[in-house]
Parts: structure tokens; sequence; C-alpha cells
């Protein structure tokens, strides 16, 4: 494989074309709704969805490679390019990938076929634009995954946004203005600071070099802040990212976007663009500043945030009567848990946070999926509208008992190495902040039983229920993949852990020893 | 299937027999899980149309409303897939079991100082934590493996019997596979994180066999309470997990005890890894606090109440101390804590199970009683005994639980064949049963012997053994030297004492009790349905009998040096001297427990006038001629009704914690500090206030040009102004 | 001369306010603006002495900016008259939001 | 010396007398109640301010200001005012009343006298870069080269081209914007 990769050439051409096809696909969708404007509606419609899983499965082919391509024992940036972009501010189109962000791309580019067979048959009103903006979103998500300069990484991080607020503003439920309004402001106020303190950096590292720059790597080695601006300038950073984890207090967005997006936007939400957050953290909130991230002020700032997270999110989920919010408010406790393996600063504790992510994302992605499923037959998401269900439609429930259990992590599922690790690293460092995490456990199951108890389990009460159908062969084949994920990773994670641990123990050491470098000054000025 | 690669421990004497084939115990069940699941669904299932939105289709609607009460046992016939899954689901058990047995008699044939260690696969290669999935055979869980899939396969074979008409069939094969799979990962599991993959596996196949029948909502109650009353006791696993990782750096057994063995002896470390590791035996074990799980257990099908609930899962907390003895021995303050909420829990259980009138209630009770003995004897060091006592426990409470499950499966026949609604578990629904089904009368009152302990049955060896142990290490051990709140070891072992000799002899009442009401004097069931009063099949008795010999014979594993005439004295304790011997001396300061042959016999004679007198003063007192059926019974006052209703622990747990817990989330969390503070306060506030600062803005637009004049004016002065005055 | 010519440019330039502030009528106040467009450039006139012919180069720009202002504005008013049969300001309020 | 000292008095008495005429029909423009005396009242100061800017050697802008703002601008405005049959003073009699003249007469004073002070202080100094005064200071003593109008042909032809340009592209629009506000619409009513 990896000799067939090379004769070609993949790893030189394959991130562009990553985030071109998309692109491409995008105007290829809306020059087919111009050409088929005369077709009857059904038949564009057809043709669209098609257009569009052959545009993702294609992209999700050809990013398989990186699996092979990208050897994560090397330390450099691998299939990168860099390419001048607006030379006259020293912007760089720099793009390239390590363990940790191949790991995600991957999940992107193959979780968007699923996305789109799951609103296979639940979109009908302007296709075109939708299955265009899902590729837009696409092209965004993985250019922040790839993106190596940090101007670029920024306009990728925005051009998310956009079409996330369309999809949820235009196909959203009753109250989608609202929540696509709060989405979109929570989240550019957050990264507005973010904006500012890259310009900052760029201007440090343009009069450390002499010319103008935001390349990553020129910033990450060469430039070199007094404590007091690290702080304001990690500050910044965090925010941005924090907002989009969600961190509590700033997840209020979650559940109002989670609720009100249609299926195809909740399952990107929280699959892949919450783990923008974390990922920021990982790649430039903490790298570029070491001495505050390991300032322990911060550090304790930031896991006690988290571990209220991680409670507070279970908690909050167990009185949920909306089914989805119950999800959204759980997706607030595991990502609690990645910010508590980030900035527990073990190598087990930040291989388990990665391992949260691809968990969370599979998981919490297929609950979505599965909610959608039962919403387009039922119209209805409220737990008390169901139970005893599993009678009448046993594959689905079948299927969400086991989605549920990797939710809750127990054992055999992906779910339980990710917290496990976490928390078995985590307690090196912060063990107070571990053992109430851990606490989660009992809370995780309570929620998440209690509510697969009323859905599926239970005297079936309601008439409309009774006449249920149960899924069909697309939709079992699109959830197929996601429950192989879930127990190979729970039986076997070793490939996967392999692939990020090079890149998350150089991560690890290299904050350690960078604020090591710089002491002192940095604790003062916190306390 | 990968063979596992040649590990150091390849040159293991085990490596060139049969027990290499260790991966494959597992994999059996597993086996049959997978393909009695994918019956199962191929039973049920109907795959959806292609477009699911479009509307509801009538036919289907029509089909389903006439599943709605089809309760297990009102299903008229047998389900499509039952004969293959008969095959399947006990013979994948029986492999499994003839498997373990070769494994067994493999290693009787070799010399084993060290465990013998399979590597599976790197699971989890983290960091410093270098999780492998390894399979440890060592004689402990060569006992556990044994009783596993012994005990595992005759209910299986009751199974077929006792869930032939139900139409879950197939998947109750599925789950109670994959629960055995479970079970021996969790006894066989080379590190923790390993055995912890089975402790929450067989969890979940708890949750999901006692939810088995989930269309009635205290059946899936029940199964969700197990599910979180257990995950109560995981966390104590896991940080206990965590605390060994970090101090002791390995999570693997050999290595834990090698580091464990080098703490100091009674120090913080170990003491809390062990609470924090006993918290978790609690939740699986049922003890106090966390018992409360098991009665509510019983929701399921009355089989899995013998396998899960009775015979190994729950057993598994003793298990998993007498897997960490080198770290409990190191702690005596946690062993005494241990010994101690054991032998609370014994007393509380039984005086509980004294007033219940559901049959497995009755066996319920009994069994968190019995867990209390098994977690006073490895508390206070006698590994040996406490697993002695699993084995016994095993043979004749599952043997208690089939009974009553044919007893169950009688009294439901009757009410069905009749359509009468009952209640078929109630005693006082019962009444003379030994005329319609003398078989399981036989088996039960042997079972019923052996747990009172009356001499010669099996549990009368191991609970003499346990009561034994505690008396002798009052005496010349670290627990009697250690102290609990103050309270010196030694006293606290002789209130442990004298409280399993109480429970002693509750359990004979109790028992006795549960005997007369079900077998003896008159027949309460109702006139029209005495008629159909019946024994089971000899699928169902079959498997009886053959726990009735176990329960008879069980004894003779570990014979008292004492009765050394009657048989081989300690196999058990010689079987088991390389994997807990060294922690059992440790506690008893390097010399065998020593007592006087006279204190030894006293001791003897104390039990068995105890059980005689429990039996005797039940018969007399109790007169099943007067008990009326449930129907007429009249409430209970005064302590009677406090004990029918198990102390109200329940609902005072209902009151304390879980509806405070609701309401402060919903309340206080949700409503007020999510939607209301930060949501309608920072967030939806600082919209407003934006909205506000700009509603000011647009009343100065009057939209009067002049005004804007004036004001731009006003405006231009203060400028120059400014110029001019600075 | 130079400092009568300023003072003279401010002089007028305040009239031209103080007629903004107190007129009611469109034009009328338009001819105001004019009109402090007119000191302006009696000051630029003035200073060109002083520092060169640019000041003059400004002064044509603003007759021209002056010409196209009175163009636009005046066609305004003529639109607005149309609509409501006034050129009192007080009674044009359309700019409210 | 005579000649130089009878033109200096004539040519101060001359600038004092259109000053005075300037600042007299001012105000008499903004108190004439009838918008077609008002205009003729402009007019005059527009004159009169032609007049000064010949006195102050920039003859070129005072003819265009009698050209341009006299003859099109104000005529413009009468034309209007007569087009629309303004001429009636008494329903647009001022509505501010005593206080709002007041008002108006204080905002003005204040905003004079804080003209004048900014003048007399050396702010406007301060304000000016030196080396731009300096520049500045050196056109003024070379000799104006080219007559009254090549020197401001040059820098507005040199410097100040594009602007030029802008004012042409500006007057433009102006005209189209003229054209299309004031047509009337037809298919409206």
């Amino acid at each position: 494989m990896t000799a067939f990769l090379s004769s070609i050439n993949y790893s030189a051409w394959i991130v562009p074309v990553l985030l071109l096809l998309p692109a491409f696909g995008a105007v290829g969708l809306l020059a087919h709704a111009r050409l088929s404007a005369g077709d009857a509606a059904d038949k564009r419609w057809r043709e669209a969805r098609l257009l569009a899983l052959a545009f993702f499965v294609a992209e999700a082919i050809l990013s398989l490679g990186l699996w092979w391509s990208v050897d994560p024992a090397v330390a450099g940036w691998q299939a990168a390019v860099d390419l001048p972009w607006i030379p006259q501010w020293g912007i760089r189109f720099t793009v390239g990938l390590d363990g940790i962000s191949m790991t995600l791309v991957l999940l992107t580019t193959l979780l968007m076929p699923l996305v789109i067979l799951g609103s296979w048959t639940s979109i009908r009103s302007k296709v075109h634009s939708y299955y265009a903006l899902l590729m837009l979103l696409t092209v965004g998500m993985l250019g922040v995954f790839v993106s190596l300069d940090l101007v670029l990484f920024y306009v990728m991080w925005e051009i998310m946004l956009v079409p996330m607020y369309l999809i949820i503003g235009v196909w959203g439920g009753e109250r989608r203005l609202y929540a696509s309004l709060k989405f979109f402001i929570y989240t550019m106020v957050g990264s507005l600071l973010m904006l500012v303190a890259i310009l900052y950096l760029g201007s440090e590292a343009s009069r450390v070099l002499g010319s103008p720059t935001f390349s990553y790597d020129f910033i990450l080695n060469n430039v070199r802040l007094d404590p007091t601006t690290t702080l304001w300038l990690f500050g910044a950073f965090a925010l941005a990212f924090a907002v989009k984890v969600p961190m509590f207090p700033f997840h209020t967005w979650l559940p109002d976007a989670h609720v009100e997006a249609p299926t195809a936007g909740s399952v990107i939400l929280a699959a892949i663009m919450l783990k923008m957050g974390t990922f920021g953290f990982i790649r430039f909130a903490l790298p570029l500043f070491p001495s505050a991230a390991m300032n322990p002020a911060v550090r304790t700032f930031m896991v006690t945030l988290a571990v209220i997270g991680i409670v507070y999110g279970a908690l909050v989920a167990l009185v949920q009567p909306d089914f989805k919010k119950l999800v959204a408010y759980s997706s607030v406790s595991h990502l609690g848990f990645v910010m508590l393996g980030i900035f527990a600063l073990t190598v087990e504790s930040m291989q388990g946070a990665l391992m949260v992510t691809i968990n969370h994302g599979v998981s919490t992605g297929a609950l979505f999926l599965l909610i959608g499923m039962i919403y387009e037959r039922r119209h209805t998401r409220m737990i008390a509208d169901y139970g005893g269900i599993a009678k009448v439609v046993p594959i689905f429930a079948t299927i969400l008992t086991i989605v549920c259990l990797s939710s809750i992590g127990v054992p055999g599922t992906n779910g339980f190495i990710g917290e496990f690790l976490v928390l078995v690293g985590s307690y090196k460092t912060q063990p107070l902040a571990t053992i109430i995490a851990a606490t989660s456990v009992v809370f995780a199951a309570a929620y998440m039983l209690w509510a697969l108890q009323r859905i599926i389990y239970n005297p079936m009460t309601k008439p409309e229920n009774e006449g249920l159908k149960d899924l069909n062969w697309r939709e079992i084949g699109l959830m197929v993949p996601l429950l192989i994920a879930i127990l190979w990773l729970g039986v076997y994670p070793k490939p996967l852990l392999d692939k990020t641990e090079p890149a998350a123990r150089r991560l690890v050491e290299s904050v350690q020893t960078a604020a090591a470098r710089t002491p002192a000054r940095a604790t003062n000025g916190a306390r | 299937m990968m063979i596992p690669a040649m590990t150091p421990e390849g040159a293991h004497p085990l490596a060139t027999t049969v027990a290499r084939l260790v991966w494959l115990l597992p994999l059996l069940p597993l086996l049959g899980f997978l393909i009695n699941g994918t019956l199962a669904m191929l039973g049920v299932a109907k795959v959806g149309p292609a477009d699911p939105s479009a509307g509801h289709d009538e036919h289907a609607h029509a089909a389903h409303t006439g599943g709605h009460d089809d309760h297990a046992h009102h299903a008229p016939t047998r389900h499509k897939f039952a004969g293959i899954v008969s095959l399947i689901g006990p013979g994948v058990l029986i492999a499994a079991f003839g498997l373990a047995v070769a494994c067994f008699l493999a290693m009787r044939g070799v010399e084993m100082e060290h465990p013998y260690i399979v590597t599976l696969y790197q699971w989890m290669p983290v960091g410093d934590l270098n999780l492998a999935a390894t399979f440890q055979l060592d004689q402990l869980s060569m006992v556990m493996v044994l009783v596993v899939t012994g005990v595992g396969t005759l209910i299986h074979v009751f199974s077929v019997g006792y869930m032939q008409e139900d139409p879950g069939y197939p998947r109750y094969f599925a789950y109670l596979n994959l629960f055995i799979f479970f079970m021996l990962i969790l006894v066989l599991g080379g590190n923790y994180p390993l055995l912890f993959v089975g402790w929450e596996g067989v969890g979940l196949c708890s949750y999901l066999l006692i939810g088995f029948w989930f269309s009635e909502k205290a059946n899936a109650d029940a199964g969700k309470k197990a599910f979180i009353v257990n995950r109560i006791g995981d966390f104590g696993f896991l940080v206990a997990m965590f605390l060994m990782f970090a101090n002791l750096g390995a999570l693997d057994f050999g290595n834990v005890a090698a580091k464990a063995a080098e703490l100091p002896m009674g120090g913080v470390m170990a003491t809390t890894i062990c609470l924090f590791l006993f918290l978790g035996c609690a939740g699986k074990s049922a003890q106090i606090p966390l018992y409360v799980w098991l009665p509510d257990a019983m929701a399921g099908p009355t089989p899995v109440s013998a396998l899960i609930h009775a015979a190994t899962m729950v057993t598994a907390g003793v298990y998993l101390i007498a897997r960490s003895a080198t770290l409990f021995s190191m702690a005596p303050t946690a062993q005494l804590v241990v010994a101690l909420v054991g032998g609370l829990t014994a007393f509380f259980a039984a005086t509980i199970g004294l007033k219940q009138w559901d049959i497995k209630k009755v066996l319920a009770y009994s069994t968190v009683s019995q867990l209390g003995y098994m977690f006073v004897a490895v508390g206070v060091g006698a590994y040996v005994a406490g697993i002695f006592h699993l084995v016994t426990h095993a043979f004749f409470k599952a043997l208690l639980f089939l009974g009553s499950g044919s007893v169950i499966y009688a009294m439901h026949a009757a009410y069905h064949a009749t359509h009468k609604h009952d209640d078929a578990q109630d005693m006082r629904n019962m009444g003379g049963l030994r005329k319609f089904m003398p078989v399981t009368f036989y088996l039960m009152w042997i079972a019923t012997l052996a747990i009172a302990g009356i001499p010669f049955f099996s549990g009368f060896f191991s609970k003499d053994e346990i009561l034994g142990s505690v008396f002798a290490r009052a005496h010349g051990s670290t627990l009697a030297d250690a102290s609990l709140l103050g309270v010196p070891g030694g006293t606290i072992l002789m209130l442990i004492y004298g409280l399993g000799l109480a429970s002693a002899l509750m359990t004979a009442i109790y028992m006795t009790r549960m005997m007369l009401y079900t077998f003896h004097g008159p027949n309460r069931t109702g006139e029209a349905e005495r008629p159909h009063l019946a024994e089971a099949p000899w699928i169902m008795t079959g498997p009886l009998v053959v726990l009735g010999a176990l329960s008879l014979v069980g004894g003779w594993l570990n014979v008292p040096a004492l009765l050394g005439a009657i048989g081989p004295v300690g196999v058990l304790d010689h079987w088991l001297e390389p994997v807990v011997g060294e922690a059992a001396l440790r506690t008893t300061l390097g010399a065998a427990p020593h007592m006087t042959h006279e204190t030894e016999l006293m001791l003897v004679g104390v039990a068995i006038a105890i059980a005689t007198a429990g039996i005797a003063f039940a018969v007399w007192r109790l007169k099943p001629a007067a008990l009326v059926a449930k129907k007429d019974a009249v409430a209970p006052q005064g302590i009677d009704r406090i004990l029918e209703n198990k102390y109200f622990v329940d609902e005072g747990y209902d009151k304390g914690i879980v509806q405070p817990t609701l309401d402060v989330s919903r309340v206080v969390l949700w409503k007020g500090l999510d939607t209301g503070i930060i949501d309608g306060l920072f967030v939806n506030g600082s919209a407003l206030l934006a909205r506000a600062i700009g509603w000011m803005g647009s009343q100065l637009q009057t939209g009067q040009v002049g005004t804007y004049a004036w004001v731009l004016l006003i405006g231009v002065i203060t400028l120059l102004g400014a110029f001019t005055f600075r | 001369m130079l400092v009568e010519a300023l003072a003279l440019s401010a002089v007028l330039f305040t009239i031209g306010v103080i007629g903004v502030l107190t007129r009611r009528n469109a034009i009328i106040i338009f001819m105001c603006v004019e009109l402090m467009l007119n000191a302006v450039n009696l000051s630029f006139v003035a200073l060109s002495t002083l520092h060169g012919a640019t000041g003059q180069v400004f002064v044509v720009f603003t007759m021209t900016v002056a010409a196209a202002e009175a163009a636009v504005g005046l066609a305004i008013i003529i639109a607005i008259f149309r609509h409501t049969q006034t050129v009192n300001l007080q009674n044009i309020n359309i700019l409210k939001g | 010396m005579q000649v130089n000292q009878f033109h200096s008095l004539f040519y101060a008495f001359t600038f004092y007398f259109f000053g005075l005429v300037a600042i007299a029909s001012a105000i008499a423009f903004v108190t004439r109640k009838s918008p077609v005396a008002a205009a003729v009242w402009l007019v005059l100061v527009m004159f009169s301010l032609a007049a000064l800017y010949v006195m102050l050697d920039a003859q070129f802008i005072g003819a265009i200001q009698v050209l341009v703002y006299t003859g099109a601008i104000m005529v413009v405005f009468l034309f209007v005012i007569m087009l629309l049959n303004l001429g009636n003073p008494s329903e647009l009699a001022d509505a501010r009343g005593k206080w709002g003249y007041l008002a108006a007469l204080l905002i003005g004073l204040v905003m004079l006298a804080e003209v004048m002070a900014l003048t007399r202080s050396n702010t406007i100094d301060r304000m000016i870069p030196p080396d731009l005064a300096a520049k500045a200071a050196a056109a003024a003593a070379a000799p104006l080269a080219g007559g009254v109008i090549g020197p401001i042909a040059a820098p507005l032809f040199n410097e100040y081209l594009l602007a030029f340009e802008l004012t042409s592209v500006l007057l433009l629009a102006a005209i189209v914007g003229a054209v299309v506000l004031s047509k009337r619409r037809t298919n409206a009513r």
C-alpha cells in the first residue's frame, strides 16, 4: 500500500485535493441546480443527493490513503504543501498533517458519506444548496485540521461557521433562527479575540523574521514572549476554543444548536465541529503558549472548568425531556473529559483525550443519526412520547442500546478506552479532579439508561408508536460502520493509539520542556 | 484468531498442555452469543421501507396491536429457532466446561509455581501504561472457571425448559451466553482493567437479563437500578485502579502484588486502594450500602437469578478481594472494614429475609446475607474459606433458585391453564406443594439444610470454617492489632463473630419458614388451579438433581482437620495455597491460625446447635395451616411492617438521594443555572443589553434635521473647546 | 489683511450656523450651508496668500462640490415637496427609523 | 510712497467696506422670511466675497465665484423657489421662538469666540507639520509665475489630478442623481 501511494506521489497532492474536491462539489451541485431547473422536483432531488454522495464517497476513498502515508513516528509535518497566498502580508497556504490531525481528517471524511446517507430522505427542500453547504462546511473543517498558517487557520475556522449557520437556520426546527443566530454570534465573539491574538503573534513573528509571516512553525520555534503577554494570548485563544468545545460555562449555544439543527447538522456539530475546539487546544493553545498552559493557576482553572463540565453536563442531561438536548448535555460532559485529559498533560491522558475525541465523534454521531431516524418516523424528540418501542422496532432498539452503552463507556466499547485512559492518566497530575470526574460514570449510566428505558423499554402507552416501522436497509447500512468502529476501538484500539502516540508524546514533552525554559514570572503574574 | 505469541511465560509448564487453549474458553460463549443474537434479530426484525417518512402503514398498525400483552408465559408456541438455539446455547457451555475440566486436569498434572499468563494482544499501549489483553490461569481462576462453566451449564440446560415458550427465547440465550463470556473474562483477565471489562460486562448482561421482560416498567426499572448501583461500585474500582497505576505503576495482578508487598504495612496508600476496591465489591456483590439492587434484580427470569444473582456474578467481589489478597493483607484496617460490612450485611439481610413473602425475595436476601459471610471470610484474610463458601453457595443457592423457578413454573402453568391472574411467586399462594412436585421438594430441602449449616451438608463446612477463622483471628493477627475508629480489632472480630452466629440462626429460621410455607401445610393456590400443579419436565429437574448432589458432597472440597476422619483434609486449602497463601499468612503473622482442639470443637458445637435451634424454632413457631392467601392477607404492623418493607431503605434512598439529585439537577442546575443565569443573564442578557443600547440610540434619532444640526453644533463646539483650552 | 479676512470668514461662518439652527425652510437652510462654504472658501483664499496657490485649488474643489450638492439637494427638495407639499423641515422626518 | 500709502489706505477701506457689506447682507439673509429676499441678500454676500478674493490676489477665484456661485448656483436656487412657488413666506414663519434665537446666537458667539481664540493661540502652528509649513512658506515667497491661472492650474493638474478627475465623476453622479430624483414618476400615479 505504502509503495503504491508513493508511486503516485500521494502525499504531495492529497491535502489540497481533499480541500478542493468538496469545493468543486459545491460548484458542481449549484451547476446542476441551474442545468436541471426545468426537471421535476423529485428527479432533481434524487440526482442532487446522488451527486453529493458520489463526491463525499470519492473524498472518503481518496483520504483513506492517509492512514498509510502518514507515518506518525516522523517528527515533521507530512503530506505538507506550502504555497504563497497573500505574499504582501506573508500569509501562505501552508498545510500538513501529523498523527493527530490525520485521524481527525479521516474521522471527518469517513463520517460525511454517512451524514449524507442519514439525511437521504429527510431533506427535500432546497436540496442543492443544502448539499453545497455541507461541502463548503467540509472544506472548512478539513482546513482547520490541516492549516499550518495562523491566518489560513483563522479563515478556515470562520468558513465553517457560515454553512453551519445556514444549515441550522434554513433546515432546522421550530426555533431555528434563534438557535442559529446564537450559535453564530457565540462562536464569532469567541474567535474575534483569537484573531487579535493571531495578528499580534504575526507582528511579533514578522519582527523576528524581518518580513511578514504567520507561519505556525516559525512562531512555534522562534517567537519568545514575556509571561504576561503569553497569558493574555493564551486567554484569547483559549476563549475561542472553549466556546467551540464547549466548556462550561460557554456551552449554552450547544443544546439549542443541537436541538434545532437537522440531523446532518447535529451529527457534524457533535462529531466534528466540537473537536475543532479541543484540536485547537492541542495544536495551538498548548504548544504556542506552554508557559501559560503549564501555569498552575491556569491549569487548575481549566481543569476545574472541565470537571464542572463533566459533572454538570451529566446532571443536567439527567433531567432533559428532549432526547437531543440530553445528548447535547452529554456532549458537554464528554468533552469535559477531553479537556481534563489535555490539561492533565500526561501521555496517557493526552492519548485518552484523543480517543474520547474520536469516540465521541463516533458514538454521539451515531446517536444523533438514530434520533434523526426515529424523528423522521414520529416527528418528535420528546422522550415521553416514546416507550416500549423495542417491540416494534427491534433493530433500532438494538443499535440504540449498543450506541448508548458506548456513550456510557461500558468496557468493550470505544467509550471505555477513552474515559479510562483520560482518567488513569489524569490521576497522576490531577488526582482530586480525576476522582470527581470519575463520578460521572454513575451519572452517565443514570441519564443514558433512564432515557433508553423510557424510549425503548417500558409498556407501550402511546398508540401512535404501534405502527412504527423499523430501520430500512439504508439506515442499517449506514449504522454498521459506526457499530464496527465502536466495537473495534473498544476491543483493539492499538492501531489508532499507535497513530497518535508519537504526536501526543511530542506534545506533552515539548510543552513541559518549553514551560521549563520560561519559568518564574508566569506563575507570579497569575497569582 | 491469533495464537498467543511466545511470551516469557511460554516456558511455563502449562504452555505445552491443553491449557494453552485457554483463550478458547471465553470465545465459545461469545460464539454462542453471536449465533443466538443473530437468530434473535432474524426472528423479530422486519426491515423498514426505503422511505421512512411516508405515512403510517395500516397493515403494520393492525399487526402490532395484537402483540400488546403477549407476556412471556402466555405465548402459546415455541420460537421458530428454538431448536437450534437449544442446541447452541447450552452446547457452547458444555464445550467450555469440558475445556475447563481439561485445563483443570492439565493443571493438576504439572507443578505450578507461577500463574500461567497468555498474552493475546497489545490492548492499550499508551505511555507508561502498557496494558495487554492477557489471560491469567492459576488455581484461583481455575476454581472460578469451573464454577462458572459448571453451574452455568446446568442453568443453561434448566433454561431450555423454563424459557421454552418465551417469544424472546433466542435473545435470552444470547444474553446468557454473553454473560458467561464476560464472566470468564472477569475471572481469567490478567490485569485489573481486563477484569473490569468482565466486571462491567456481567453488569451489562445482568441489566439486560433483569429487564428481559422490558415491557413491564418494574422490570426495566430493576435492570436500570442494578446497573446504576453497580456503577457506583465501579467508580470505586476505577479510582482504585488510578491509585494503583499512579502509586504502584502497574495494573497487572503480578506486578501489583509484588509492588503492594513493598508498601508500608497498614499504610494509607494500601488502605485507600483497598477501601476503593471494596466499594467496587460492595456494588457488585450487594453489600451495605449498595445491596439494594439485588432484591429488585429478581425481576429477571428465575434461571438468571440463579446464575447471575446467586452463583456467579455477585461473587465477583469475593473473587476480586481474593485476587488482591496481597494488597489487602497490607491494609488490616481495610480488612476490618470489609469484614465488618460483611458481618453487618449478613445480619441485616437475614432480618429482612425473615418476613418476605415473595419466594425469590427470600432467596435474594438470603444471597445478600451469604455474600456477607463470604466478605467476612475474605475480610479476615481467610481467603480459602471465602472461596470455599463461594463454591458451596453456588451449588446450594443455584439449587434453591432453580427449585423456586421450578415452583414458579408450576404455579404459572396452573394460573395460565385457568386464565387467572395472581402472584405466582408469593408463598401465601403456595403451600402443600410437596404432593405435586416431590422431586423439587426433596432437593430443595437438601439445599435448605446446606445453607442452614446442618452437619455434613456442604454449607456446614464452609460456614463453619468462616466462623472459626473469625474467632481464630481475634487474637494474634494483624487484624487484632489494628483498630477501626478507635475500637480494637479483636473486639470488632468478636462482634463480627456474634453477627455471624445471629445470622446463622436467622438463616435457619427463614429458610425453614420458606420451605414450610411453600411445600408443607394445605395448598392455597385455588380450587380450580390445584389440578394443574405438576412437577416440571426432566430437562429442568435434571440439573436440580446434579446440584442437589453437589450440595450434599460439596463440603468434601475442604474438610477441616478436626473431621479428618471423613475424607482428605483441606483440598482447597492446598489448591489455593500458591495464590493466597502468602497473603493469608501475613494476616496471621506468619503462623497458621492456631486453636486448641477444644475450642474448635466448641465452635463447631455452637454452630450446629444454632442451626438446629433455628430449624426447630421455625417448625415449632410457624403454622402453615393458619396462613391465608395473598389476596386475603392483612397488612402487617410494627416491626413486621418494617421488616416486610425492608427497613424502608429503598424509600430512604429515593427520598434522600435520587429525588434530591433530580430536583437539584432540574431546578437549580438546569432551570436555574443553565437557562436562568448563564443563558438568561449572560448570553441573552448581553444580547438584551446591546438591544437596549440600540433602542436608546434610536430614540435620539428624531428625523428632525434641525435637531441633528443642533447636536452636531454642540459637538463641534465641544471639540473646538477641547482644542482651545488644552 | 489676512487676520481680518480670517475673522470675516469666521463671522460669516457663524452667521451661517445661526441660520441653519434657526430657520425652518429647507431651501434657506440650504443657502445657509452655501454661506458657510463660502466662509470657508474665504479662509482658504486668505491663507493662500501665505501658503501658496494650493488653497485656491481647494476652493475650486469646494465650488464643484457645492455645485453638485446644490443640484442633488435641490432635486431632493423638489422630490420631497412633491411628496409632502411642504419644505418645512419640522414636517419632514422620514429619516426617523 | 504717497501713492503706495494712498493705495494701501484705499485697499484697506475697500477691504473693510466689502467685509462689512458681506456681514450685513449675511445678517439680512438669515433674517429674511421670504426665501426670494434671502436668496438675493445671499447673492450680495457672494459678490462681496468675490471682491475680497480679487483683493486677496485670487483673481481667478473671484471670477468663478461670480460665474459659478452667483451666476449658476444661486440662480438655480431662485429657480427652484419660483418653481415650487415658495415665495410666500407666511407659512414658514420661524417656529423656534425667542429662546431658539437666543440659543442659536449663543452657540454662534461661543463658536466664534473659540475660533478666534484658536487663531490667536499657536495651536494651529503646532498642528501643521514643520516641514509642510516650511515648504508652504517657500512657495508663498516665490513669485507668481505663469500669471493668475498658472499657479492654480499647475497643482490642479499635477498633484491633485486624481482628485480633479474624481470631482468630474462626482459632478456626473450629481447630474444623474438630480435628474433621477426630480423626475416625476409617471407610473407611480
